[in-house]
């Protein structure tokens, strides 16, 4: 089992870094405004997944008491994390909505999506 | 050029992030007197709620969640001063396709089951995983389903801030009934009941309740408002 | 064994996914890949013991999100960098 | 004691959901609620202040539970010293803006007063919180209602302005959220004290990486040097008064943030010479990029920059003088900021692009404006009768306590060049003749009240600086003073 551990130690830290720096790459390499705004909430989606699997534990259990598993608590796996990260979901829906309109208002007065034609100010 | 530097400091950022975490580790034990098991055993003992994430997010960190609520508010109010005109009409809505028959018939099917998903699972939020927040959701994909099928399905916008603004007062009124009987903000005021029991949790239930309603009014505010967009 | 086979495939499929989205030109699709990306991510969240996190990722990320995206992509432009694709499907949308 | 901590949170949110109710039954009270609201607050920390200064340090739990489970908020000399200073300033911004002119129908003007006051709100809660992640959730509500704000004017740049902002802010919350997770990782809590406490325990690679992270993170907020790319175009292309609010308040409280960060959580004595690093860079960029400015809120934003600078470089010094004279800059230049955004904003209503060249002449139009906006001048440059004589006398003493002779070299050269571009300014205010002619806008009577109590401050603390040393000095104390934060939060009982 431990094999297995330090194999999904590996695909599952690693897979959550690769999708920030993909997050990352789209939003500052691409020029198409809903391609930025794409790659900030996969940059997000990482995130959260780095979060979750820092809080679980070996074996462990949702962090809910039921009718057999009171005395249960040591394997439960971190339940703030899971908190945190629901907190963070929902922020980060609000920051994308906000995101989006700011997109659909800068296309209504450019008339495009391409940043290097938006640019006015100096990035 | 950019690209290249772009890609030598994304390289060093998942260097130095993929260092930190494999040191880290994954399914241990990381620390050894950490709050994790206060939060377990407080929420099995003193509050009784089976579902400790959401007394997590309730009652420990209750502010957390005001907080969360409030960014929401913000999200929707800044939505409607940055869309500020060309809104259309109600029923003037374009779609791109209408829906066919058993598309509206199915809608009008699922639509009451949708809400009643929604309402279980925010009502049941301390017994089994799920919440406000994800009963509120629930509920305005069941708004938003029928938004895309319907053409001239409309919100009352006015009926949206009622729902709003109650859920909101009721939230902070409970919190501050908490700091006038008992000293301090959100704090629990009714009594905690049995473990696995509807009324278990005190106030926690309730609040959640409020969650529900109020994230529900605001997304469901924020895809009314994105969608009434004249392109 | 059989859960671990599970988790690896379905993080390769998010990274796959993500690589998709942002290598594709027509947004539509791309969006749609986020919008799995958030689905796989839900059911790794429910394999990491983690079932509140799962429901909330799985209607804001899946449902929520990509209606948004969907939405602003109607009322802006299809194709990322192609300029002579817009106005054609302006009118084909309208 | 009078009130609580939580209020300062529990009340403006109230309103806010409030508002949308009256709103529908009285418009106006979507404009006097928050002001309302705002004044209360002001209030409220005065209160709060006297009892501290006699009876120590409040600190409030939430929830019933003792600080490392619950959340707290601590209500001490310093948090309670910048909260006064911020909700001042908000009460200022709002009377400012009250009667604000602008061109768009009524309905999102209501959402102005709002999203002003959750501003505030959200930088005040940044301060007094004490706890990290409640920190990241406050940071959210300033970005998201400063995103609101900046784009709140219809021009098409306005909208650029705030996705450049938001573009910074959204990368810096996941790196915020990435160093939260990496100290939880290794300590198990949240809570600054109980951080502060276990902080040896933590490895001391994380240690300096999450620290990084955290600057990072918090950076974008403090205008930082590479990462102030927003700020310039948020300063121009927001309503005049919410530069003010950004320079005054949101600010502050990121500066706050980052020295709560490295005075209390982190132990190790090399991130001190960092702040002074990354203050110096900041100041020096920021001020030669200012003086090239054609454009007055351009160069206003620019000067706000170069000034956060020099208070990084005093808070870096890392002795008690250092401190004191990092709050005594950041009070005179939230005042001082303010009333030049106020006044300035007046000077070029209006105008198209804002450019420094529409100053010109303006003293025999808009005589009251123009006054106020030279004493301001006089006063961020340092000139002697004025309050920004003394905070910048406090850093150059700071320094040589501390034999820092390079620092002082490089304070006063810089000085003279703020010096240069502020000067021109005021040489093209009152010697100039007016080429074009353009109507001006006369403040109306709410902004002139707004300015003149702001004048009045920099003039009387310029002549009785002693009127706020106490504060400071207390405040300095308190900050210094880290076992005491920890003792105070861990050891309440409740």
């Amino acid at each position: 089992m431990e094999k297995y551990l330090d194999i999904l130690n590996v695909a599952i830290y690693g897979s959550a870094v690769l999708l920030m720096l993909i997050g990352l790459y789209g939003a500052l390499t691409k020029k198409s405004l809903i391609k930025i705004v794409l790659g900030l909430s996969i940059l997000d989606s990482g995130v959260h997944l780095l979060m979750i699997a820092i809080g679980y534990l070996k074996d462990g259990t949702a962090p809910i008491f039921s009718a057999g598993n009171e005395e249960k608590m040591s394997v439960m796996v971190d339940p703030i994390p899971q908190a945190l990260v629901l907190t963070a979901i929902v922020i980060g829906f609000g920051v994308t909505a906000v995101a989006i309109s700011l997109v659909i208002r800068l296309y209504r007065h450019h008339n495009t999506l391409r940043i290097d034609e938006i640019k006015k100010l100096k990035w | 050029m950019k690209i290249a530097i772009i890609l030598i400091s994304l390289g060093i950022l998942g260097f130095y992030l993929m260092d930190i975490f494999f040191g880290i580790g994954f399914g241990v034990q990381h620390f050894s007197n950490g709050v994790k098991d206060l939060y377990l055993s407080n929420s099995k003992d003193i509050l009784k709620v089976s579902n400790v994430v959401t007394s997590i997010v309730v009652n420990f960190r209750g502010f957390d969640t005001l907080g969360e609520v409030t960014v929401l508010f913000l999200a929707s109010t800044a939505l409607g001063g940055i869309l500020y005109k060309k809104r259309h009409h109600v029923g003037e809505r374009s779609v791109l396709f209408p829906a066919s028959r058993i598309v509206m018939s199915g809608a009008k099917l699922l639509f009451p089951s949708i809400v009643l998903l929604g309402a279980y699972v925010f009502i049941h939020g301390h017994l089994s995983p799920g919440g406000g927040f994800q009963g509120g959701t629930i509920i305005a994909t069941g708004f938003l389903l029928m938004l895309l099928t319907y053409r001239n399905y409309s919100v009352s916008h006015n009926r949206l801030v009622y729902f709003e603004s109650l859920a909101g007062i009721l939230f902070i009124s409970i919190g501050l009934v908490g700091y006038f009987s008992k000293g301090s903000f959100l704090e629990n005021v009714l009594p905690v009941g049995n473990m696995n029991d509807l009324f278990s949790g005190g106030v926690i239930g309730i609040i959640y309740i409020a969650v529900g309603f109020k994230v529900a009014a605001e997304l469901t505010g924020i895809i009314y408002t994105v969608l009434h967009e004249k392109d | 064994m059989i859960y671990v086979i599970l988790t690896l495939v379905l993080l390769l499929l998010m990274v796959a996914s993500a690589i998709y989205a942002i290598w594709q030109k027509d947004l539509l699709y791309a969006v749609i890949a986020s919008g799995i990306l958030s689905l796989f991510l839900s059911i790794v969240f429910v394999i990491l013991q983690a079932p509140d996190v799962a429901l909330t990722e799985a209607a804001i990320g899946v449902a929520l999100t990509t209606i948004i995206f969907i939405i602003a992509i109607r009322n802006t432009v299809r194709y990322e960098d192609e300029h002579d694709k817009k106005k054609k499907v302006k009118t084909t949308t309208k | 004691m009078v009130g609580s901590p939580v209020l300062f949170v529990a009340i403006p949110l109230l309103a806010a959901f409030i508002i949308p109710l009256t709103g529908m039954i009285w418009k106006n009270s979507v404009r006097i609620i928050p002001g309302l609201v705002l004044a209360f607050m002001f209030a409220l920390s005065i209160s709060l202040m006297g009892y501290v200064s006699e009876h120590g340090t409040i600190v409030e739990v939430i929830a019933g539970w003792k600080p490392p489970i619950g959340i707290n908020l601590v209500f001490s000399p310093f948090t309670g010293f910048l909260t006064m200073l911020m909700t001042f300033l908000g009460f200022m911004v709002w009377l400012y803006s009250y009667k604000f002119k602008r061109n768009v129908d009524f309905e999102p003007s209501m959402k102005y007063f709002i999203l002003l006051m959750l501003l505030v709100t959200g930088s005040v809660g940044i301060v007094l919180t004490g706890d990290i992640f409640n920190m990241f959730v406050f940071i959210e509500i300033v970005s998201i209602s400063g995103y609101g704000l900046t784009s709140f004017y219809t021009r098409r740049d306005s909208a650029e302005a705030a996705f450049k902002f938001l573009f910074m802010g959204a990368i810096a919350s996941t790196f915020l959220l990435i160093a939260i997770m990496i100290i939880y990782s290794q300590l198990g809590t949240l809570n600054i004290a109980d951080i502060a406490e276990k902080m040896p325990l933590m490895d001391n690679k994380l240690k300096v990486l999450s620290l990084v992270f955290f600057i990072l993170a918090i950076g974008v907020e403090a205008e930082i040097f590479p990462l102030n790319g927003w700020a310039p175009d948020v300063y121009t292309q927001a309503p005049g008064p919410i530069g003010a609010a950004f320079a005054g308040i949101v600010v502050k409280a990121a500066i706050y943030a980052s020295v709560r960060l490295v005075y209390t959580m982190y132990d190790f004595g090399g991130a001190f010479d960092l702040f002074i690093i990354i203050g110096l860079i900041t100041f020096i960029v920021a001020e030669t990029t200012a003086l090239r400015q054609d454009r007055l809120k351009r160069m206003l934003a620019y000067s706000s920059i170069g000034q956060m600078g020099l208070v990084m470089i005093a808070f870096g010094i890392g002795t008690k003088e250092g401190v004191y004279a990092a709050l005594f800059l950041m009070f005179n230049h939230a005042i001082i900021k303010s009333l030049l955004f106020f006044s300035g904003s007046y000077l070029v209503f209006n105008k198209k692009n804002k450019y420094i060249k529409h100053v010109n002449g303006m003293g025999k139009y808009l005589p009251i404006t123009s006054v106020l906006f030279t004493i301001g001048s006089f006063a961020i440059i340092g000139l002697p009768p004025f309050s920004g004589f003394w905070s910048k006398l406090a850093v150059l003493t700071a320094a040589a306590d501390s034999k820092m002779v390079i620092l002082i070299a490089v304070i006063l050269i810089i000085s003279i060049l703020e010096a240069v571009y502020y000067l021109r300014v005021v040489n093209r205010i009152y010697f100039f003749d007016k080429k074009e002619k353009t109507e001006t806008q006369k403040p109306s009577i709410n902004a002139l009240i707004a300015m003149i109590c702001l004048g009045i401050i920099v003039l009387v603390i310029g002549f009785y600086p002693d009127l706020i040393s106490g504060y400071l000095d207390r405040a300095a104390t308190d900050l210094m003073d880290k076992g005491n934060y920890i003792k105070e939060v861990l050891t309440i009982n409740k």
